[in-house]
């Protein structure tokens, strides 16, 4: 018995293993800091999850013991509508950008009516992309709508054509539609400069888009994750994301 | 003993049998003849339940089988070999698991099943082809196998749909005298569909013409071959066109048990004859048969005044 | 879910969706299946016990089928740009769509129908020989309509799978019922959405494996 | 004409067909009989090519089926007609369909196909079931549709697998008519395997019994049925067994053309005699068969001495 | 690609990703062929014209794999979380993965097995019942056995279908050749690593189909 909850008190507050959930985009990042973390016999286990729905859940379940993949805003809808109870660790960690690109047009107001424009279909992404054509003034959204799809235009006055697709599939949209609203991380992994942009999100805007480190709101390792923070926000992790993705990810430390 | 009363069965608007009636002893080996397509596979497959009727009932030892549970009509069934006019063998199973198959079913062991099963193919005389598949069979190979596995269980009702067709004449004897044998020694009732006269004749002792879906004939086997009732012509056809007869008059004699008649018939009468047409055979313990005799135009009153005081059935055949 | 949620549902939503998705589906059904049986026929005659056995045919179309059939269908969707945008001008929409899902639905198709073709009863081939059919006349006067109950059964069940398909092409923009339930319901956690157009999924499956069911009852 | 030389063929270790020598012409049937599992089958799918073999030549009007195209095999065998053993219909299509079939696939027109079709469902009596499927066919039914579908190219040789096994008498001998008028009026060869041999006397010029994939004897049927070679003797097995002689000695006499041989010897010998078994039947254009007559043991030397001086083949056969 | 390169993409992805694949492949083929197997032998049974026709169990039976069929497989992934949670404690990882595998899989299995048993001969269902064997032995001795080739054929198709959902079960982050691809390889514009990895899922599935066809030709 006594053993046992000597266990339990050590892992409540330095649980010496943990399981950190990402994205494929993010998954690098984690992996940087992987080394720092690794010392004095602490182990990061780095689980990547192809989705944006399930990485909340495995951590709300308790099967991983933080993520790093998502935005503020995002968690926040998230807790609002699954019902979890997530929190972000501390402030943000970095954050990217959105533009529009285009091998067709030089200046967005060069956008003929009709014109085809492609955006992400993922909610967190799409959100950020229809509010930068909303402030580029191409169309109209319903007010107060936190996170708008496309049901939430109410004015499209170019009659744009908005086609929403998977994210990876951006870049080589640019071949068949007339621009794309692409985020600053993947223009630069399909090899499109993101200073290309003939339009850019707002920087107060992106600025609420800062990628966080989530756990859960009465998380016990509170000690562990403390630890997973600094070695993200390491001069290591800096530097690999400036040679990485040259000024498209922005380190907020 | 199988008691069918009344049955009757249609197809949509075609009625494939009409009020039949029928009883079946047991011991008795009975022929189901008929053309083809008169309803005798149907029939037979009423018997076991595998076909159900729209009136009527067919009883086995009093069981009828729409009254029944599916426990009762296993059991039921355990009891009725039959052996069906496409064979209906398990193409991915050997000869040998084919056969062994309803023993498996019915949880005989392993020991009892070999046993059993390398007998009964040494019966049908098909044990070099114990491992082979259907597939390689040859046709008769394959009825063999069929017969083999309908007696499989030692049923008390064997029913043959055309099990001898693709046997070769020295095979089909063979089985026949199986079927006899087993028939005659356990007390089992057989029904025996077939176009082989000559199989009516060697083992059945009853028979019955089926005429699209109505039993039109019955009767023994003996009285059905005298009487040669239209029914029984309808299924042979007309033979006259199997006669010669360039000169004189044909007359069919109907033949039963041993008698001299024909010698005696030469001598007294002092008359020729030649022989245009003869089926005499063994049936089951007489013999019986017909002859047709051609004699000259001049002797037919002569020939027919001494047959008929004879008690002999006779009548005048036309030739082509 | 409210009536105006409903109604608003079936109206922004199962309505246009529904008819893309029947549109991707029902163009890729048609050109998976007239590539797939062509293929399925190709295996049959050129395999060992064929018509003109053919080792080097046959292993060719066979990997080439298992190539094909090993992309997984969003990197399928990627790998294949080139061709789509050859073939429909684009490498977004529905119409674009269509081609990998086509490309996709033909090898699954192509082994469905092998299948069938496989289990027709040799005799019947042989019986077709001893006339002189030629080559072309067994397999679509006797191996093919031989196997039609079986066929059907199995293009039935690659519609559905191909369906299952279209949820995943919303990654190209084409839309559909499947990327809707997705896109607006799954990831932007709208349950209404995604279970309501999971419902009418259901009902479109139900209704293509009935049309199947009965085709293959009338037709065996 | 169909020439088979030295033709041998084997399923892995099992030789199923010895060197065999064959010649069939034209207008000639031929009818093809050994014992179940003998090589039959096997042996008529080696004419039209359906089965390949491992040594030796078939030629059929000098045409060797292994040393042409595939379009010269499929011309070749528009002119050979095949009637399965197991009907082979196509289980889709209807009985009108089925014998369609062959003639769409030679692009007949609509027209042609329709009259051919109606035509032939009217010869083989099935025209009742014309929009039928096999699956609702009796056995005979089926084969009758297998038949007409065998004959609608109108071939030149035709292969015959046990083609009237499922038919009643009646639709078997007008099937027989119609197939011997057709080799008659067309000069077509028919190879006819068969194990009832009604048949081959009713229908065949030539008979050759196949043992173990070997033919043991063949020849016009009345010779073989007249000399009754050990090979027919094995296939038909021991009739002995067949004969009732309670009382007396059997003698079993060969029966050819019209004799009147038995009342003349009843009158010149002055003995009585009964039939115990006979068979005589038309055979083509005579009678052919045996009679089995008992007579007295006393009598046996004068019968004996009588049949030999008029030159008939006789034989004392023993009872059981 | 570098001979390092491909060093590099074997040891630290291939193999331990491809361990993984197997796995869940392997467990969700087992797992939903008896499931399906089994609900196929429910349909043939309950069937019109089946053993002990059940309009009832039929009908439901048919529906629920329709329903089934009919998710998207990422929301069948997300929607049946309680139900992996409750099989395997969590609802990430490979085991998590086989789960919906397995359900996804199943009813697919189902159709498959449904469309051979469907296609044995009648009349030897008429043999066996001629000699009184149950329906439990109709099943098991002479409709499975006769029908083994052609389930074959359709566990073999479906054995290459749930390997490419284990791609989407990237998902809940299980991980596997397929995922790799398109985490790795896709979602990082990486092609070495997206058509290396797909290499080996092309060599995997030609081994599954070798497999089953070589166990087709015995069989049948
Ligand atoms: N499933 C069915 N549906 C419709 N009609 C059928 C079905 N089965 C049989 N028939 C018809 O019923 C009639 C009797 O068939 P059955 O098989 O009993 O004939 P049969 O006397 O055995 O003939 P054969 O000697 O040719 O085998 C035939 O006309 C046949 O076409
Ligand atoms: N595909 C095969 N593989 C192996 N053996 C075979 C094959 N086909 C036939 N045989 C064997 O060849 C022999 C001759 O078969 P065939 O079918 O020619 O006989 P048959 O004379 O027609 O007999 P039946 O009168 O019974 O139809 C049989 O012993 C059979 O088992
Ligand atoms: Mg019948
Ligand atoms: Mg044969």
């Amino acid at each position: 018995g006594n053993s046992k909850s000597a266990d339990t008190a050590a892992s409540s507050q330095e649980k010496k293993s943990i399981t950190v959930g990402t994205s494929p985009i993010f998954k690098d990042i984690v992996a940087a800091a992987k080394e720092d973390f690794d010392k004095d016999g602490y182990v990061l286990n780095i689980k990547v999850f192809d989705d944006l729905v399930t990485p909340n859940i495995a951590l709300q379940e308790g099967s991983i013991d933080a993520n790093v993949y998502q935005h503020g805003p995002y968690l926040e809808q998230f807790n609002q509508n699954k019902g979890t109870t997530l929190a972000p660790y501390n402030g943000g960690l970095v954050k990217y950008f959105m533009g529009v690109f285009s091998k067709k047009i030089k200046n967005i107001n060069d956008l003929q009516a009709g014109a085809t424009v492609s955006i992400p279909n993922d909610p967190s992404n799409r959100s950020r992309a229809l509010k930068m054509l909303q402030a580029n003034g191409l169309i109209k959204l319903k007010d107060g709508a936190a996170m708008p799809t496309k049901l939430d235009i109410v004015e499209n006055k170019k009659n744009l054509n908005i086609v929403e697709m998977d994210v990876m599939k951006l870049v080589s949209s640019l071949d068949d539609v007339d621009c794309s609203t692409i985020n600053s991380v993947i223009a630069v992994q399909g090899n499109v400069d993101p200073k290309s942009a003939i339009a850019l999100e707002d920087k107060a805007e992106s600025d609420k888009y800062s990628i966080v480190i989530a756990v859960q709101k009465d998380q016990k390792v509170d000690k562990t994750i403390a630890r997973l923070e600094t070695a993200l926000k390491s001069d290591k992790v800096k530097k690999f994301l400036e040679e990485k993705y040259k000024g498209a990810i922005v380190p907020l430390f | 003993m199988i008691e069918i009363r009344n049955l009757q069965k249609s197809y949509g608007d075609i009625k494939v049998l009409k009020n039949i009636n029928l009883t079946i002893q047991d011991g008795e080996i009975y022929g189901l003849v008929g053309r083809s397509g008169a309803g005798k596979s149907t029939l037979l497959r009423c018997i076991n339940g595998l076909e159900k009727y729209d009136l009527g009932s067919v009883k086995i030892d009093g069981f009828e089988i729409s009254q029944h549970s599916d426990h009762e009509i296993r059991q039921f069934r355990k009891n009725i070999g039959m052996i069906f006019q496409h064979f209906s063998l398990m193409e991915r199973k050997t000869v040998y698991q084919n056969v062994a198959l309803p023993l498996e079913c019915w949880g005989y062991n392993k020991g009892e099943i070999d046993k059993r099963v390398r007998e009964l193919l040494k019966l049908v005389d098909i044990e070099d082809k114990i491992h082979d598949k259907p597939r390689v069979l040859s046709g008769g190979q394959k009825q063999r196998v069929a017969i083999a596995r309908a007696l499989s269980l030692n049923p008390k009702i064997l029913l043959c749909d055309e099990a001898t067709s693709a046997l070769d004449p020295k095979t089909t004897k063979a089985i026949l005298l199986l079927l006899k044998k087993i028939s005659e020694s356990l007390g089992i009732a057989v029904v025996f569909v077939t176009h082989q006269m000559a199989v009516v004749r060697a083992i059945c002792h009853k028979v019955s013409i089926l005429e699209d879906g109505e039993i039109m004939a019955n009767g023994t086997v003996g009285s059905i071959f005298l009487n040669q009732p239209q029914a029984l012509k309808n299924l042979l056809g007309d033979e006259n066109e199997e006669f010669i007869a360039a000169t004189g008059k044909n007359i069919r004699i109907a033949y039963a048990d041993n008698s001299q008649i024909l010698s005696a018939m030469a001598k007294e009468l002092d008359i020729g004859f030649s022989i245009a047409w003869a089926k005499v055979e063994k049936y089951r313990d007489g013999v019986l048969g017909s002859i047709v005799i051609n004699i000259d135009e001049g002797n037919v009153q002569k020939v027919g005044d001494y047959l008929t005081a004879a008690g002999v059935k006779w009548e005048a055949v036309h030739s082509e | 879910m409210s009536s105006s949620q409903i109604y608003t549902l079936i109206h922004s939503i199962v309505l246009p969706e529904l008819t893309k998705t029947l549109f991707m589906v029902g163009v890729a059904t048609a050109v998976s299946s007239i590539i797939g049986i062509g293929l399925a026929i190709l295996l049959i005659i050129t395999y060992k016990d064929g018509l003109k056995p053919n080792k080097y045919v046959y292993q060719a179309l066979n990997t080439v089928i298992n190539i094909v059939r090993s992309f997984p269908f969003i990197i399928l969707l990627v790998a294949i740009i080139p061709v789509t945008r050859a073939i429909v001008g684009t490498s977004i929409g529905e119409k674009a769509a269509i081609v990998p899902l086509t490309i996709a639905g033909a090898p699954f198709i192509a082994r469905i129908i092998e299948g069938s073709l496989r289990e027709v009863d040799k005799e019947l081939i042989e019986a077709a020989k001893s006339f002189g059919a030629s080559n072309f006349q067994i397999i679509f006067k006797i191996m093919l309509p031989e196997a039609v109950p079986s066929v059907i059964s199995g293009i039935t069940l690659a519609i559905v799978s191909i369906l299952g398909c279209t949820a995943m092409a919303g990654a190209v923009g084409a839309g559909g019922l499947g990327a809707v339930a997705i896109t607006y319901g799954y990831a932007n956690f709208d349950n209404t959405i995604m279970y309501g157009t999971v419902f009418f999924l259901i009902i479109l499956v139900q209704v293509i494996q009935s049309i199947g069911n009965y085709l293959y009852k009338v037709l065996k």
